[in-house]
This record gives C-alpha cells, sequence and structure tokens, in this order.
C-alpha cells in the first residue's frame, strides 16, 4: 500500500468518525461529512445516469439518424416521443408554462398505476388467497418437538391469524362486539410478527457495527506496518493526527460537560 | 427524581456509549464464550471425526465473494478438521469466480498445518500438506448437474486435469480412485442454488452421504431436506460456522463475531429490562400518589 | 386544457398497461419493453430538474448567509467536483471519481447504515414498553428471538431457538399474509381511482 | 573430467527424452472401459407450442429410456437435435457483419438481413434437404422434457422465428459420447404467441370485479348515501399534530419516502401532502418537504404548490418548500437527520416507500423532540415506526388516508368497495381451506394463477 493509498484510507477513517459522532450531536465534523456525502452523491448519480441510462437507452437507439434531420432519418425514429417527453419536463424551468410539465408526469403516473394493477392483485391477493387454501396436515397435528412450525396446529393458527388480520383492516365497520374481538385478536398476530422480524433484524444490524470496526481496524494496521515496503513515519504521522483530534474533542466536550453540570 | 425515573430516562447516548465499548472490547479480546451446539451440526463434525486417515471427503464449494463472510469461516474449519484428520480432500466449484477463493482456502489451511498445534487436548504434529497427496482441487466446470452426474461415472470425465493443469492419474491421492463410490462424503458449503444439484443429482442419484453448509438466509429453508434425510446435516450462518468451530476447538472469525453478536444481544436485551423496570415502578408511585 | 388532458393521458396509459398484463404476445410486450425505457428516459431528463433544485437551494443559503451557509459550499464543491472527474478523462473509470466513490461515498454510507446497530438499541430502550397487551406482545416476540443464540440460558437453550423458529414461521406469517392481501386491495383500489380520475389530489386539487 | 561432464550431459539427455516419451504415451492406469452395449432410445416422442408466451418456444416431451437409472443404468443425458436449414449459416455471416458496420452500410445491410429474416419459413420447408441436425441442448438423465427457446429480438444469434417448421430428435447419450441412440423424428411443429394468458384469469376476474365494485360505490356514494368509517388514530393525529406545529410556531417536516413517482406508495403520500398542505396554509405554518427522487420533487412542488392555491393563499407558496437532496439512500437520509436536530420540526410525516433507514429517521426524529406520524407498505419496516414513532398507518392504512383526511363521499366509496372485496377474500379463504381437507382440488385450481 502506497502512502496516497493510505492518505485515501485516511480521509475515510476520518470521514467515518465524523458520521459517528452525529451520535454524540449534530456538530461541524457531522455537517462536513453530511453536506460533502450529499454533494458527491448527487455528482456521482447524475454522471452514473448519463454513462449507464441516458446513452444506452437513447442516445444508442438514435445515434444512426442525423441532428440536421431531428433525428428522424434514424433507425429507431419513435425513440424521439420519450425525449420530447423529457424536454417538457423542462418546462418547469419557467414558471409560466410550468403547467405543460404535467403532459409527461401524467405518461409516467399513467404508466405506474397501469402496470401495479394487475401484478399487485396477482402478486399480493391471489396467490396469497391461494396459499392460504392448504390442506391442513391432520396426521402429524400435533407435530414432533416443543413448538412445530410443520404442524397441523401451526396452520391452523396461520389461517386464523391471518384472516382475524383482515378483519382489523375492514375501515367500514366499527371494532365492535364479536367482529371487534376478532379485530383484536389479529391485531395481537401481527404484533407478535413485527416484535419476531424486530428481534431477527437486531444481528444483521450489530454486523454492520462490526464491519465498520474492522474498516478502522485495518486503516490502524496499515498505519504501523513497518513490514510494508513504502511505509514512512508519514502514516504514523497522519495517524497520530486524526487520533489525537479525535481525542482533544472529547477531551473539550468533557470540560464542557463538566462546567454546565457544576453550574 | 429517584433511581427509577433515572433508568427510565437515562440519556440515549449512554447507551449509545455503553453498546459501542461492549461491542469493540468484545471484538478485541478473544475470550471464549461458549457455544451451545445444534445437533445438525455436531452430526457433520462426528462424520468427519469418526472417519479413519486415508479416506476421502469431497468439499463442493459453491459461492462467490459477496458470501464469503459467512461461508469461509465454514470452509476454513472444514480443511482443518480434515487435514488434523489426515484424511483426503477432493473440493470442486460449481460457481464461475470461485475457484480463486477455494484455492486460497486450502493454501491458507495448508499453511497452518506446518505447525504443531492441540486441539480438545490431542497433539497433532506440525506437517506438510501438498496438492495432490492430501487435496486435489478440481477447480470449475460449467452445467453443474452434468458435472456432478459425469463425476457419478468418473472423475476424469468431466475433470481430465486439476486446477493446476495435472492430469488426474499422475496425482498419487488419485489412484484408483474412481466415482463417488471411493468419497466417504460430500460437505457443500453453498451460497447458491447449486446445492439443488447437489441434492437431487449427486446425492438422489448416487446416495453418497451430504452435509450443507449454508448462508443464515437459505438455512431455514432446507431444514425440509434434513427432515427427509436426503441430508445428514446442516450448518446455517455464522452461527453454524461458530458451532463447528467450538466442536474442533478450533476458534475462528465466527467465534469472533458471535462473541460481538451475543453480547451487544446482551447488553439491548438489559436496556429493554431496564426501561421496563423503571417504567412498571413508576407508573406504581403515580397510581399510589393518585390513589394516595 | 390544464387537467382534462393530464388525466385523460393518465386513463389511456393506465388502461393499456392493465391489458397488457393480459396480452402474451409478441407486440404487446414490445410496447411494454419501450414504455418501460420512457419512464427511465423521463426520470433522467427530470434529474436536471433536481440537481437544479440542489444549486438554487445551496446558492440561495450562501448568498443569504443562512446558518450553515459554509457547509453548502462544501455540497457545490463536492458536486461539481464529482461530475468534473465523471466526465473528463476515462469517465467512470476516472482513477479520482472511483477514489472519490470508494473513499468519501463508501464510508460515510456505510457509516449511516451502522448507525442503525445504535439507533435499534435506543428505540428498544425508549419504546419498548410493556404499556398494553399490544405492546407487551411485541416486546415479548422480540426478546424470545433476540434470545435465540444466546449460550447463558443453559436447558432454556432448545426451547427459545425452537420458540423463535416458531414465532417467525407461524405467527409472522399469518401477520404478512394479512397484510400483504390488504395492502394489494389498497394497492389496486388506488391505481383504479387515479386511473378513473376519481382521486386528483396528486394532481394538486384540494 | 571432460567425460563425467559428457556422462551426465547424456544422462540428462536420456531422462528427457524418457519424460518427453512418457508425456506422448498413453498413461498406465488410464480408465479401462470396457465395451458398453449402445443404450435403448426414448420413446414416444412429442413437440408442441409453448402456452401462453410471447411465441419463440417449443416444448419436446418423450418417455425415459429403459437404460437411466435401471437396466445397464449407463444413459447419463439426453442431447436434443432440430434440423437447422444452410440458410441460417448465410443469415448469421450478416448478422456478424452488421454489428461491425456503420452509416449507410449498416443501413443496407440492415434491410438485407429483415429480407433474410422474412425467408427462414420459407428455408424450412425444404426439409429435409441443404440442411443438418444440429444439437441445441441437453437434458440431464431423470428428465422428461426440454424446453427449445428462442428470443424475439431479431438481431440476437438465438433469435427463434415463429410460424416455422421445426424437425426434432432426441439421443440418449452414455458418458462415452460415441455411444448413444436416436429417437425417431418429430415435426413439423410451429411456435406462435397466444393474444390471452389463460393462466391468469383469475386474475383478470379478479381485478373485473373489484373494478365494478369500485365503481358501483362511488356511484352510490355520489348519490349521497352515508358511509360510515371507523376512526383511524393516526390520521386524527395528523390534524392536531398541524395545530400542535402552529401554537408551537415550528415547521412540519414532510418525508415523502424513497419511492419513485410511480409508485403506488408515493402516489398515496402525494394525496396525503396535498391536504397537509392545505391545511398548513390556512394556519401559516412552515413546511419543509426534502425529496429523494426528482420526479418526486417534481410533483410535490405541483401538488403543494394547488394546495396553497385551493386555500386561496396562493402568494405563501415559497418556492423552496420542497427541494431536491439526493439521490442516494443514506446521503438523503444524513441530510434530513441534519436539518431534523437543525430546524427541529414540530411534527414529522413519513408517508410512502421506506427501506433500512426508517429506523434512522425515526430515532433521530424522537431525539429532536417531534410527534412523528408513519405511514408505509413495506412491510419490514413497520416494526421499526411502530417502536419508534407515536403514530403509524399500518400498509393499507396508507392508502386510506388519503379518503379519511379529505371525507369526500366518492373517496369513502371506494374504501366500501375495498372492504367488501376484504370479505369476498375472507369467504373464499375459508370455503378454500375446507375444500382443501375435502380434498376437492377443482375449487382451489379455480384459483391457481400460472406465471
Amino acid at each position: 500500500m502506497d502512502f496516497g493509498t493510505f492518505l485515501w484510507i485516511t480521509l475515510g477513517a476520518f470521514l467515518t468518525l465524523s458520521t459517528f459522532s452525529f451520535l454524540y450531536k449534530d456538530n461541524p465534523f457531522y455537517k462536513i461529512a453530511e453536506h460533502l456525502v450529499v454533494g458527491v452523491s448527487a455528482g456521482y448519480w447524475v454522471v452514473i445516469l448519463w454513462y449507464n441510462g441516458l446513452v444506452p437507452n437513447l442516445f444508442q437507439m438514435l445515434n444512426d439518424g442525423d441532428w440536421y434531420y431531428l433525428w428522424l432519418n434514424s433507425s429507431r425514429p419513435w425513440y424521439l416521443i420519450p425525449a420530447i417527453l423529457g424536454v417538457l419536463m423542462w418546462t418547469r424551468f419557467s414558471q409560466k408554462y410550468a403547467w405543460v410539465s404535467r403532459w409527461p408526469l401524467a405518461v409516467y403516473i399513467g404508466m405506474g398505476t397501469g402496470v401495479a394493477i394487475p401484478l399487485e392483485m396477482s402478486n399480493r391477493v391471489n396467490k396469497q388467497l391461494y396459499a392460504t387454501m392448504v390442506n391442513i396436515n391432520w396426521e402429524s397435528f400435533w407435530g414432533d418437538g416443543f413448538l412445530d412450525a410443520a404442524a397441523g396446529y401451526s396452520q391452523i393458527i396461520i389461517f386464523v391469524g391471518a384472516v382475524a388480520g383482515l378483519f382489523y383492516f375492514f375501515f367500514s365497520k366499527a371494532h365492535t362486539g364479536v367482529f371487534g374481538a376478532v379485530a383484536k385478536f389479529g391485531i395481537w398476530m401481527l404484533m407478535i410478527g413485527f416484535g419476531a422480524s424486530f428481534g431477527y433484524t437486531v444481528m444483521a444490524r450489530i454486523s454492520l457495527f462490526i464491519n465498520r470496526i474492522q474498516g478502522l481496524h485495518g486503516w490502524g494496521t496499515a498505519a504501523f506496518d513497518v513490514s510494508n515496503p513504502n511505509h514512512s513515519g508519514w502514516f504514523l504521522a497522519f495517524f497520530w493526527l486524526l487520533i489525537l483530534g479525535v481525542a482533544a474533542y472529547v477531551v473539550l466536550e468533557l470540560v464542557k460537560f463538566i462546567k454546565h453540570r457544576a453550574a | 427524581m429517584n433511581i427509577f425515573d433515572r433508568i427510565m430516562t437515562l440519556d440515549r447516548r449512554w447507551v449509545f456509549l455503553f453498546l459501542a465499548i461492549v461491542c469493540v472490547v468484545t471484538y478485541f479480546i478473544p475470550f471464549r464464550i461458549p457455544v451451545t451446539v445444534d445437533d445438525e451440526v455436531e452430526v457433520i463434525y462426528e462424520f468427519v471425526d469418526t472417519l479413519k486417515p486415508g479416506q476421502i471427503v469431497m468439499v463442493p464449494l459453491d459461492y462467490d465473494p459477496s458470501t464469503v463472510a459467512e461461508l469461509h469461516p465454514m470452509t476454513y474449519a472444514i480443511f482443518e478438521h480434515c487435514f488434523r484428520k489426515q484424511l483426503k480432500v477432493i473440493v470442486t466449484s460449481l460457481h464461475p469466480n470461485g475457484p480463486g477463493m477455494a484455492e486460497q482456502a486450502l493454501l491458507d489451511v495448508a499453511d497452518s498445518m506446518k505447525l504443531d498445534r492441540t486441539y480438545n487436548g490431542v497433539t497433532y504434529r506440525g506437517r506438510e500438506v501438498k496438492t495432490g497427496f492430501d487435496y486435489t482441487f478440481l477447480g470449475y466446470k460449467p452445467y453443474p448437474a452434468l458435472v456432478i452426474l459425469g463425476m457419478g461415472q468418473n472423475f476424469r470425465l468431466p475433470f481430465p486435469t486439476d486446477y493446476y493443469g495435472i492430469p488426474l492419474d499422475s496425482l498419487p491421492m488419485m489412484q484408483g480412485v474412481q466415482n463417488y463410490d471411493q468419497v466417504a462424503g460430500v460437505i457443500n458449503v453453498s451460497g447458491t442454488s447449486g446445492t439443488d444439484y447437489w441434492i437431487s443429482y449427486g446425492q438422489g442419484r448416487f446416495g453418497f452421504p451430504l452435509a450443507l453448509g449454508l448462508t443464515g438466509v437459505m438455512g431455514a429453508d432446507y431444514y425440509p431436506y434434513l427432515n427427509s434425510g436426503q441430508v445428514f446435516g446442516l450448518m446455517a450462518g455464522l452461527y453454524g460456522a461458530a458451532q463447528y468451530e467450538e466442536l474442533a476447538d478450533n476458534a475462528g472469525p465466527a467465534i469472533d463475531g458471535m462473541r460481538v453478536q451475543v453480547y451487544a444481544h446482551i447488553v439491548i436485551i438489559m436496556f429493554i429490562i431496564m426501561g421496563n423496570v423503571g417504567y412498571f415502578i413508576s407508573r406504581r408511585e403515580k397510581n399510589k400518589k393518585l390513589k394516595g | 386544457m390544464r387537467r382534462q388532458i393530464p388525466l385523460a393521458l393518465v386513463f389511456i396509459f393506465g388502461i393499456f398497461m392493465i391489458f397488457q398484463y393480459f396480452v402474451p404476445h409478441e407486440s404487446s410486450e414490445w410496447i411494454y419493453e419501450f414504455f418501460l425505457k420512457w419512464a427511465i428516459i423521463i426520470g433522467i431528463f427530470a434529474l436536471a430538474l433536481g440537481i437544479w433544485s440542489l444549486i438554487r437551494v445551496s446558492v440561495d443559503r450562501i448568498k443569504t448567509k443562512k446558518l450553515n451557509w459554509g457547509y453548502s459550499l462544501i455540497t457545490l464543491a463536492g458536486l461539481f467536483v464529482m461530475m468534473f472527474f465523471g466526465f473528463t478523462g476515462e469517465g467512470l473509470e476516472n482513477p479520482m471519481f472511483r477514489n472519490f466513490f470508494n473513499h468519501i461515498l463508501i464510508p460515510i454510507q456505510a457509516t449511516m447504515f451502522a448507525l442503525l446497530a445504535f439507533f435499534i438499541a435506543s428505540a428498544a430502550y425508549r419504546a419498548f414498553r410493556a404499556r398494553n397487551v399490544m405492546a407487551s406482545l411485541l416486546l415479548i416476540a422480540a426478546l424470545i428471538v433476540m434470545l435465540r443464540f444466546n449460550p447463558y440460558l443453559g436447558p432454556l437453550g432448545p426451547y427459545t431457538a425452537d420458540a423463535s423458529s416458531w414465532l417467525l414461521n407461524v405467527p409472522n406469517l399469518a401477520a404478512k399474509r394479512a397484510i400483504i392481501i390488504g395492502i394489494g386491495l389498497g394497492i389496486v383500489a388506488t391505481a383504479l381511482k387515479v386511473i378513473l380520475g376519481i382521486e386528483r389530489g396528486y394532481m394538486g386539487k384540494g | 573430467m571432460k567425460y563425467k561432464s559428457l556422462v551426465i550431459l547424456l544422462f540428462i539427455f536420456c531422462a528427457f527424452t524418457l519424460s518427453a516419451a512418457q508425456e506422448d504415451a498413453v498413461p498406465v492406469d488410464t480408465v479401462q472401459l470396457d465395451s458398453i452395449l449402445p443404450p435403448a432410445p426414448v420413446s414416444n416422442l412429442t413437440a408442441q407450442d409453448n402456452k401462453n408466451d410471447h411465441g419463440h418456444g417449443i416444448t419436446l416431451q418423450w418417455e425415459l429410456s429403459p437404460d437411466d437409472a435401471a437396466g445397464q443404468n449407463t444413459v447419463l443425458s439426453y442431447d436434443v437435435f432440430r434440423w437447422v436449414p444452410f440458410f441460417m449459416d448465410t443469415l448469421q455471416s450478416i448478422q456478424d457483419s452488421l454489428t461491425g458496420a456503420e452509416g449507410t452500410m449498416a443501413k443496407q445491410l440492415r434491410k438485407q438481413r429483415d429480407q433474410a429474416i422474412a425467408m427462414i419459413p420459407q428455408a424450412h420447408k425444404s426439409y429435409p434437404e441443404n440442411g443438418e441436425w444440429r444439437k441445441i441442448g441437453t437434458a440431464f438423465s431423470g428428465q422428461t422434457a426440454y424446453e427449445d427457446v428462442g428470443v424475439k429480438e431479431r438481431e440476437s444469434p438465438d433469435y427463434m422465428a415463429d410460424h416455422t417448421d421445426y424437425y426434432y430428435r432426441v439421443d440418449a447419450v452414455t458418458f462415452d459420447p460415441a455411444i448413444r441412440a436416436s429417437s425417431e423424428i418429430v415435426g413439423p411443429v410451429q411456435s406462435s404467441g397466444q393474444l390471452f394468458n389463460t393462466g391468469r384469469i383469475p386474475v383478470f376476474v379478479a381485478v373485473i370485479v373489484f373494478g365494478f365494485l369500485t365503481i358501483f360505490f362511488v356511484a352510490r356514494a355520489k348519490k349521497g348515501a352515508d358511509l360510515y368509517v371507523r376512526p383511524l388514530a393516526g390520521i386524527e393525529a395528523v390534524d392536531d399534530a398541524i395545530g400542535r406545529a402552529t401554537e408551537m410556531g415550528k415547521p412540519i417536516l414532510y418525508v415523502l419516502g424513497l419511492g419513485t413517482a410511480d409508485m403506488i406508495a408515493t402516489i398515496a403520500s402525494f394525496t396525503i401532502l396535498g391536504r397537509v398542505a392545505k391545511r398548513v396554509a390556512e394556519y401559516q405554518t412552515e413546511l419543509i418537504v426534502p425529496c429523494y427522487d426528482p420526479i418526486v420533487m417534481t410533483v410535490a412542488q405541483e401538488t403543494t404548490k394547488a394546495a396553497f392555491l385551493d386555500a386561496g393563499r396562493p402568494d405563501a407558496f415559497k418556492e423552496d418548500t420542497v427541494y431536491f437532496v439526493t439521490q442516494s439512500q443514506f446521503a438523503y437520509v444524513a441530510a434530513v437527520n441534519g436539518t431534523m436536530l437543525r430546524e427541529l420540526p414540530a411534527t414529522n410525516i413519513y408517508m410512502g416507500k421506506f427501506f433500512a433507514e426508517s429506523l434512522l429517521l425515526a430515532e433521530t426524529g424522537a431525539l429532536a423532540g417531534s410527534i412523528q406520524i408513519a405511514g408505509t407498505d413495506e412491510i419490514a419496516q413497520l416494526p421499526f415506526f411502530i417502536v419508534a414513532c407515536d403514530y403509524t398507518l399500518i400498509g393499507e392504512e396508507l392508502y386510506a388516508a388519503s379518503a379519511y383526511l379529505g371525507r369526500e363521499p366518492i373517496l369513502l366509496g371506494s374504501l366500501k368497495a375495498q372492504d367488501y372485496a376484504k370479505a369476498a377474500v375472507i369467504i373464499l379463504a375459508i370455503v378454500g381451506v375446507v375444500a382443501a381437507a375435502l380434498e376437492w382440488t377443482a375449487f382451489t385450481g379455480l384459483f391457481r394463477v400460472i406465471d
């Protein structure tokens, strides 16, 4: 690893620590990281969407036409339609003609809603309904072991829980009497399900933090890796510069905290 | 503002600080934590442990860099255990960008075998683990089903040479080894659908003992194969790898990872309980004040 | 003119896309793929509006010296420098473009993601209170699943393991199924209202 | 001295030639392949066009060769052959030259290619002359079907023309490719695209029935039928929250989520934003709407401006109320978190599609002491909103919110239609389980969607 790469990794470590500082409070270091990532990511997406979005989907389709014929002589002239709709979006730059941008928006939203109706009806309603029509496992009704998800009683609980959950989502009927009781059982099932999936994701989130510890650990070992041929005093200099900077900030805040508590 | 109110309204930054300290400490200090072992992992360890030196185990690695974090610890633990028992290992990779990692794993474990080590009280003298003698790495060939079926007839059909281009017949370990009949068992470590081919075309057709090492997410879907007996053992995710490392008395990255996870979970559970205890007691006092 | 044509466009494209789903024939598939490209192209053209809004807000904040205006300079600098690197040299392979991506974007985004580990702890501490039956069920289910890997439970260990996988496979599945069906009907109802012009809120009819 | 070096040289030379020779000679203990009799071929091979597809696909079916995992147990796989006229090679050469060509040359070659493609059915009619059997694929032992599927793009090498006579043959192959047995030839068979996907009838019926239900109840609502709707805590909280923000003189933060403008959750969020913006205009509180997607920003600006117009306060609308941040998930969250801690909004409203960042927003909002109302149809994020926010609209409640806030009869009418559809789903589910228990698969089969 040469010195240039080490500098880049140190910048990464600095930005990691300043983003973590958000846990303490909103401070200048976090503001730097925040505004930097907003600008750089916006720039990144402009470049990516240009090379991977606009060039393959539009320019390459019209590239065998000529601009003085307004690309009408290209082999796929119908690609001009989305280009025109795209340009119409730019009418929002002017106050007077901003309403014209509603046309491309209407096409965009119309397509989105049209696609959604049969797709969501099929995936979310038909397929789930067909999945509930399962033959209860009567043979091993009590299943084996402490709690068996494949047993008959579990399948009944799934069925009754799903139906009760649907009862909870009725809008035009008050949750009173028997209807209310079924709905209550439904929301209870929902809560148990949500609690279980909350507990299940904790492990994934902790491993994200472990990944960041490994990142900083890697940066630390790189600083002290004497066996690296182009290791130099500068590696340690920048390492200690950052560590002492953080330490100074922590001490400063501690002093302010104690002074505040004393007052 | 008695102690319970303070517990309930602790400033969340203490929670952050405490969790950060616990995670960093448990990450860097390698103390041992007990790992409860499930039978479906123990059965794989027992299978490898009871094999006699010279018997052949096949370890197909069907995963790519995206699932390395979860599956490499498993691969290292299995290789180390097999070499310790002086078993012969045949390794294939049915994933196009798998061979590089598989070869790296073999070389790393071969290096670690050079030193004398003691596991579960038994000392193993360091020895030279060499390709062609202790392990054969066959590399990658497309069409997993055909490769598995081909190896069922003869390894030389899909793999005339090993990964380094040496014909199988001139590898001492492969003398007289035709197909799965000479293989004691197969442990498939996979993060892809390659596992389904091993189950249906491998174990299904040739009946050799098959065990699986999978990612955490995939693990749950393959329990039915365990119950139906098509697969005799199943390890899932970092937790499965940690159990194998525990059994092999060879603490590695999986146990390190699990140590941080276990203590982080304990910290969070502790804060939940603390918050609720504070809540109930302060609510009881509020009711007493209202009634009083 | 301002409202009739957009609503008509929504209706025409909406109805076509509904029936296209049921026609597997090659011709409907060609049109469907072509329309998806429209969405991508319109989206990229709109990005210019987005970037313009970002620049205008930042410049406005700098000009009027609003609080924290200095940081908006960093945003603009980051935006223009990244675009400069992206559109000069070897474009996406430009080393500085890659360095900015690997050593500025990735660390900050990965760290923001890692904050979740802390926020899960503080949310659990702050809000997981057994205030009523629903909250207690939520709490108990989460605790059981979080104890899944805990080695210090001794004899209780296998029971929590079975209970947690049962919770994840039975109540969780029932809850998901109820919500998915509900969402499916909700989505289709809302989409129908938009296409039939019943729901015009998104066009700004208050 | 000299002789020693000569002898050594000679010795090295011999060793070298010996090993070289050894390389060429067949290695000693090669696999002795005992002579294998050719296996029995597959029987009654059939081929027909794939149903419910865009064409370009034919399915072959056959019965296993008796030597597949039985008898001599020597069949390893089945090679599928199709008769291909040599004309296809000339077409392929035009295609290859086309890829390199530019400008007018390309246009001319493209015209030539299109004419050639039109000639394909004609070329296939000359079976069995000037063509040959070519292997197009392999099926593994134990398999009794093979799908010969091409693509509809004419310029791609595996383009498969529709309405063309195709002939097929299947060979049972042992592990020595030379030993095989061919089945009898099947054909001519043609592939074509169907106009209606019969596998999706249940979806078609559901969409039509639901459409009529909605139109029926909306029409009834127009005639003034009174519609009771149960109170939704999350939605009532929106009104009080706006009131609270006005009293405290603090802004309201409205986040439309990470969805794009063609996602229904985001469209539902637009309508809620429209209603919130109308009340904000009436109470003159400040509104902050940071956007993730440029089109969502455009539509949101349009919605907010029109809402201010409706409230009779067009001048109060500030251009930068709705602004674009960035299109990357965690950079957007970093900016919104920063805004929350600096503006300290009284109320945060999260409506739309949210992913892993839901808890980041909700916890920071709680840190800033705001009342938080969330609504999403992302099931994986609902637990986090329920734990961290004051009110949460679960899945479908997000879609009902616009009807509740607007209180317009026709919107409530469509809610009624949703409830009736839910009732139908419940009844069908119950009847379905009973039918499944009685093994009455004809009934459950009705609801099966074959994609």
